[in-house]
């Protein structure tokens, strides 16, 4: 019973966050709102025992990609709110069709995949050990993509932000 | 023996007997809440005015001695301080953040706790990838800090919020990375493993704790160069340094809620010696065997203290580093040499084989050059081609 | 070694530190209100009136010459000269003030009072505990207020008072002299003037 | 952050709209006094600083055109209140030049023993305001201060009040030493090198102490020469200028000591200068208490109080702790003076501010500035 009355909780402070940081005027508001909803993603995990995955989600969710948004928030455009501006666009009704069609055909794949037609076996212990070293043996292709990926993506970043040196470029800003 | 040293868990099952067997374990976990709620927040009560009497002491001068005997309920003075003085907040801040940004700060150091042996079987949560709990629980301070620096609207908390979140980050990495050996070595992410690991006893009865290998003393000072930075204590406590930026991202803070930063730093400095001491020190094992008699609990607080007069004492004595010493001493200096530890703890693994009578004290000098010859490069490397000594002619 | 300069400093805070137990030298903090530094000889705070014998307002050796009131820097002591005239203590007639105000608020304690006065009328006080609740009243001291015995002058500046006492016990006893020879030589005059 | 990048190149690197206006207002806790400093910011880096000061005016000038002569003694105290006998001496000093007094022997011997006791106190300050605003909390400062008590207590004895003692008069001195004052100040001169060895080994090897103050605030030799800098700072940058050495005044001549002379003026070469130079006043200390003559204190026939000196001018300089300290006055033959003008080393020291702070972080401006050693008390007079 207990379990039942967290889930419907956490999720409801999920999906809360998720929509708060869809509809807020004030952009840092916003990304503080969808860090909630990464927290809460994190709780749901740790909620179905998988700790690895909560632990890690929060690590890296809350714990950067939060800071990331916040930063780019800043750094670009900072916060200011537009004035009058309405939070839906002028013609929201063309895209409820378009929000029904994509949730129908997600849905449906979500349904006839055979995944779900297993029952799920009890709480399956999903040790870190056993996970390292799956990690290392079964997944290992996967996971130097990853690192190859994000180092990429770090050194694009450091590229763009770096100011160029003023002498290489003459004109003013 | 047993009897002093499960004292608490004997308690806390007493009185978790009493209620009724459905809901013992809420009733049970409500006990351990309460009783690490207890016993840290007086310890935070304590180090305030055991660090102000130290530092004063180390500065020629008493230290508050004037509220209650030898200056004890100074803390209760400073609370009731903070609760009546007003609250302020500025007209221009953003009133929901600027409210929400010591609580999160707050609450999730709170947390950190659950996971810290502090003695025989005394941790409240015994998860199997506890570490790695405690430092994505320590990650969401940034965010807190962010929220204060920025929800002030004020130029000098914005700059100490920027200037806070590049410490916090950049000094997370040696952090993470200086405990890496002690998991390879003890095989497990989880504290209570860890303890267990150093629990055995060497010749002559000293304790096999990690401190008393290479790769651990190494660990143990880069865990705590990166967890005085974590903490913006004293030489790295750029975030309020007072003489340049007023108080950081804390300037618009007054009465209570400033009172819950100073109770979150606290804390945070709490979680992190703690973690230090499970590490490095061996938990609550005691250093010699023949010592085993002295309650578990005790030797943690012992070992606990002395970590905390080595932060003050640290406080009293360094100057601040600017902002891009900062970073550069992270990025250039402690960040590979725990990334070079990591080659030690491997060393010091293989040659765990050797078998020659001689093999200890080889082994140990070994690896103990291995980290000393970057420290030294790397420290050249770091200060620069270090300036000739200064020499100051004299004119008659 | 890199961090060298550094664990050097930690001894030192650390010899500090154990010092400040058992080393006087090291602990220097003296507990004001319970414990209170022996007074300084020479230390002056602000101006008090010097009078002689028992009573206050007779034995003043002012004679209000305004001198102090002139050279004061920031002018803080208000002089109204009596009509009434008072013999001193050697006989001789000197007028007196009939009012001597110094208003310590604005008193900056340098002394040059005590320098210029010649009839070392005005001497400077040790007391420092001045706080009162009233800014102007309070701290505007009348004549009454700033009389202070000879004695209590004494017990202050030892040296000089008793430079200054042994100087006027010898002019009194010239001026005697002075008085019986004259009163001895030509024919009986008035019965001598001193008065105590 | 090569800290010779000029202001055209600096300007450019942020649009203005993007910097940050800081006012490092007088409001604040490390500008030692009421002075503000307004501080554009790129990031962290100074781009714009412009000093404001004036807070601290008290008008002290056109009040001593209204005083006697010796009504504005004690108002020099005031000036640069942690050294108060240097302020005295130089105003004694220029009064004698102008009325032809001569101070006896020993009055000379004692100027020259409490400038050097007040110089040893406004370094060992110096020294800790600076760890302070480099945010060492206190400690150095605690230190200095210890010392600093003892010296006040032996000035308290002779001259009556700590700091604003009011002790020199045109001619020689007000009263003389009591007795056990000369052993006092033996034995204090004596203790002094331990705490001198004990603050160098707590700061100057110091690696934190040296990567925030090595190449920070480089000053110049010409531009120092050019904006008239004098004392300490002028020294740390190579200069050999010490008015004790140039004039030679008082008896400074009989002395044996040396001028200490700095590479590459940056803060630690300032840092650095002041306790060599304490060391070289405790130098002096012993000489002028070995042979300090008896005799009297004061010139015979210098008058107390309406000293008229005749119509002319006068100007005379001493090494103040934080530079020459000067006096310029115009006689009229009144018992007032017609001009009464004092050249404060800590504002002429000021003006160059902006020039050291410019490309350096905003820790190091403050760092500057507490390197600079002003008392707000002489910079607004």
């Amino acid at each position: 019973m207990l379990n039942e009355i967290a889930f419907l909780l956490l999720a409801s402070l999920t999906l809360a966050g998720a929509v708060a940081a869809m509809m807020l005027r004030n952009l840092v508001h916003c990304a503080l709102c969808a860090a909630g909803a990464f927290a809460g993603l994190a709780a749901l995990y740790l909620q179905l025992n998988a700790e690895f995955a909560g632990f890690a989600q929060l690590l890296v969710y809350v714990g950067a990609v939060a800071i990331l948004i916040v930063f780019t928030i800043l750094l670009t455009r900072g916060a200011e709110i537009q004035p009058g501006g309405t939070t839906a666009s002028p013609s929201w009704w063309m895209g409820v069709p378009v929000g029904a069609l994509v949730a129908a055909c997600l849905v449906g794949s979500i349904m006839s995949s055979p995944s779900l037609l297993r029952l799920p076996s009890q709480n399956v212990q999903a040790p870190v050990k056993s996970i390292g070293e799956q990690l290392m043996t079964q997944y290992i292709m996967p996971l130097e993509a990853i690192g190859l990926l994000l180092t990429a993506a770090l050194l694009g970043a450091v590229v763009i932000a770096m100011r160029e040196p003023p002498k290489s470029e003459p004109a003013a800003r | 023996m047993s009897g002093l040293d499960q004292i608490f868990v004997g308690i806390g099952h007493g009185l978790a007997g009493w209620a009724p067997a459905s809901v013992r374990p809420l009733v049970a976990a409500v006990l351990e809440i309460a009783g690490i709620m207890a016993v840290f927040g007086s310890c935070f009560a304590l180090t305030t005015i055991v660090e102000r009497k130290v530092l004063g002491r180390m500065q020629n001068r008493y230290g508050p001695n004037r509220v209650g005997p030898c200056g004890l309920l100074q803390p209760l003075a400073d609370g009731i301080k903070m609760l009546t003085k007003e609250d302020i907040v500025p007209f221009s801040a953003d009133k929901t953040v600027h409210f929400l940004a010591p609580l999160a700060l707050t609450v999730p150091v709170w947390l950190a706790f659950a996971v810290l042996p502090f003695g025989r079987n005394m941790s409240a949560i015994e998860l199997n990838s506890g570490i790695l709990f405690f430092f994505a629980i320590g990650s969401a301070s940034e965010l807190a800090v962010f929220m204060a620096g920025w929800s002030s609207q004020n130029k000098y908390s914005l700059v100490g919020a920027m200037r806070a979140i590049a410490q916090m980050i950049s000094y997370e990495v040696p952090l993470v990375l200086s405990t890496v050996p002690v998991l390879m070595l003890a095989g497990s992410l989880s504290l209570n493993d860890i303890v267990a690991a150093q629990g055995t006893y060497t010749f002559g009865g000293l304790a096999r704790w990690n401190v008393f290998t290479p790769w651990g003393l190494a660990g143990l000072l880069l865990f705590l160069i990166a967890a005085t930075a974590e903490s913006n204590r004293s030489p790295f406590d750029l975030p309020e340094g007072e003489s340049e930026i007023i108080a950081g991202f804390l300037t618009e803070y007054s009465g209570f809620k400033y009172a819950l930063f100073f109770l979150g730093e606290y804390l945070g400095l709490f979680a992190l010696t703690g973690l230090a001491v499970t590490l490095f020190l061996g938990g609550w094992h005691a250093p010699f065997q023949w010592l085993e008699w002295a309650p578990s609990w005790l030797w943690f607080g012992i070992k606990f203290g002395a970590l905390i007069f080595l932060f003050i004492w640290v406080r009293a004595t360094l100057p601040r580093l600017r902002l891009d010493q900062l970073l550069n001493f992270s990025w250039r200096f402690l960040t590979p040499l725990s990334l070079i530890n990591l080659l030690v703890a491997a060393a010091w693994y293989w040659t765990g084989a050797w078998k020659s009578a001689a093999a200890p004290p080889v082994r140990w000098l070994l690896c103990a050059a291995l980290i000393a010859l970057p420290y030294h490069w790397l420290g050249q490397a770091l200060r620069g081609a270090s300036p000739p000594p200064r020499k100051y002619n004299y004119a008659e | 070694m890199n961090g060298a300069g550094i664990i050097k400093g930690m001894i030192e805070t650390a010899r500090n530190f154990a010092g400040s137990y058992h080393d006087s030298k090291r602990l220097t903090t003296v507990q004001y209100p319970e414990e209170k530094l022996a007074p300084v000889e020479n230390a002056r705070t602000i101006p008090f009136l010097v009078y002689d014998g028992g009573d206050a307002m007779p034995g003043l050796r002012c004679t209000a010459c305004m001198i102090c009131e002139k050279e004061c820097p920031p002018q803080c002591i208000y002089i109204v000269k009596d009509q009434v005239k008072k013999p001193d203590f050697v006989g001789k007639m000197q007028m007196q003030p009939k009012v001597f105000d110094i208003d310590i608020s604005v008193c900056m304690s340098c002394g040059i009072c005590v320098e210029v006065c010649p009839f070392d009328a005005i001497k400077m006080d040790q007391v420092f505990e001045l706080s009162t609740n009233d800014r102007f009243g309070g701290l505007l001291l009348n004549k009454t207020q700033l009389a202070k015995p000879n004695e209590y002058f004494n017990k202050l500046h030892k040296t000089e008072a008793s430079e200054i006492d042994a100087r006027r016990i010898e002019e009194k006893q010239k001026a005697e002299a002075a008085a019986a020879a004259k009163a001895a030589a030509p024919k009986p005059p008035a019965a001598p003037g001193g008065a105590k | 952050m090569s800290a010779s990048t000029t202001t055209v190149e600096l300007a450019e690197r942020a649009p203005e709209n993007q910097l940050l206006e800081v006012s490092l207002g007088p409001q604040h806790p490390s500008t030692h006094g009421v002075f503000r400093m307004d501080v554009a910011l790129d990031g962290e880096t100074v781009v714009k600083l412009k000093p404001v000061f004036g807070y601290l005016h008290r008008n002290h000038e056109k009040i001593a055109e209204k005083c006697s002569y010796l009504g504005s003694m004690p108002y020099t105290d005031r000036l640069d209140y942690i050294c108060s006998l240097t302020n005295n001496w130089a105003y004694a000093l220029t009064v004698e030049k102008l009325a032809g007094l001569v101070a006896p022997e020993r009055a000379e011997y004692i100027r020259v023993i409490l400038s050097e006791l007040t110089r040893l106190i406004n370094h060992s300050a110096l020294a800790g305001f600076l760890l302070q605003d480099m945010g060492a909390l206190g400690t150095p400062l605690m230190y200095a201060f210890r010392e600093r008590e003892k010296i006040l207590d032996l000035f308290e004895s002779l001259t009556g009040a700590r700091m604003m003692c009011n002790y020199m008069r045109f001619g020689g001195c007000r009263c003389d030493l009591p007795p056990g004052w000369i052993e006092q100040a033996r034995s204090l001169v004596a203790e002094f090198p331990k705490f001198l060895d004990e603050f160098e080994a707590l700061l100057t090897g110091n690696e934190i102490l040296l990567a925030r103050t090595e190449g920070v605030g480089v000053l110049p030799a010409k531009l120092a020469v050019n904006a008239g800098v004098t004392g300490p700072m002028l020294r740390a940058s190579g200069v050999n200028y010490d008015i004790r050495k140039v004039d030679a005044y008082g008896v400074y001549g009989r002395f044996k000591f040396r001028v200490p002379l700095g590479e590459r003026g940056d803060v630690f070469d300032r840092y650095m200068l002041r306790i060599l130079e304490m060391r070289e006043s405790l130098k002096i200390l012993d000489q002028a208490m070995r042979d300090l003559p008896g005799g009297p204190i004061m010139d015979p026939k210098a008058k107390l109080r309406n000293l008229r000196p005749k119509p002319g001018e006068a100007y005379g300089r001493i090494e103040g702790p934080k530079g020459e300290l000067g006096f310029y006055l115009i006689s009229d033959g009144g018992p007032n003076p017609y001009r009464y003008r004092v050249r404060p080393p800590s504002l002429i020291n000021l003006t160059i501010l902006e020039d050291m702070c410019l490309g350096q972080t905003i820790a190091d401006a403050v760092v500057i500035l507490g390197s600079v050693d002003i008392v707000l008390g002489e910079v607004d007079r």
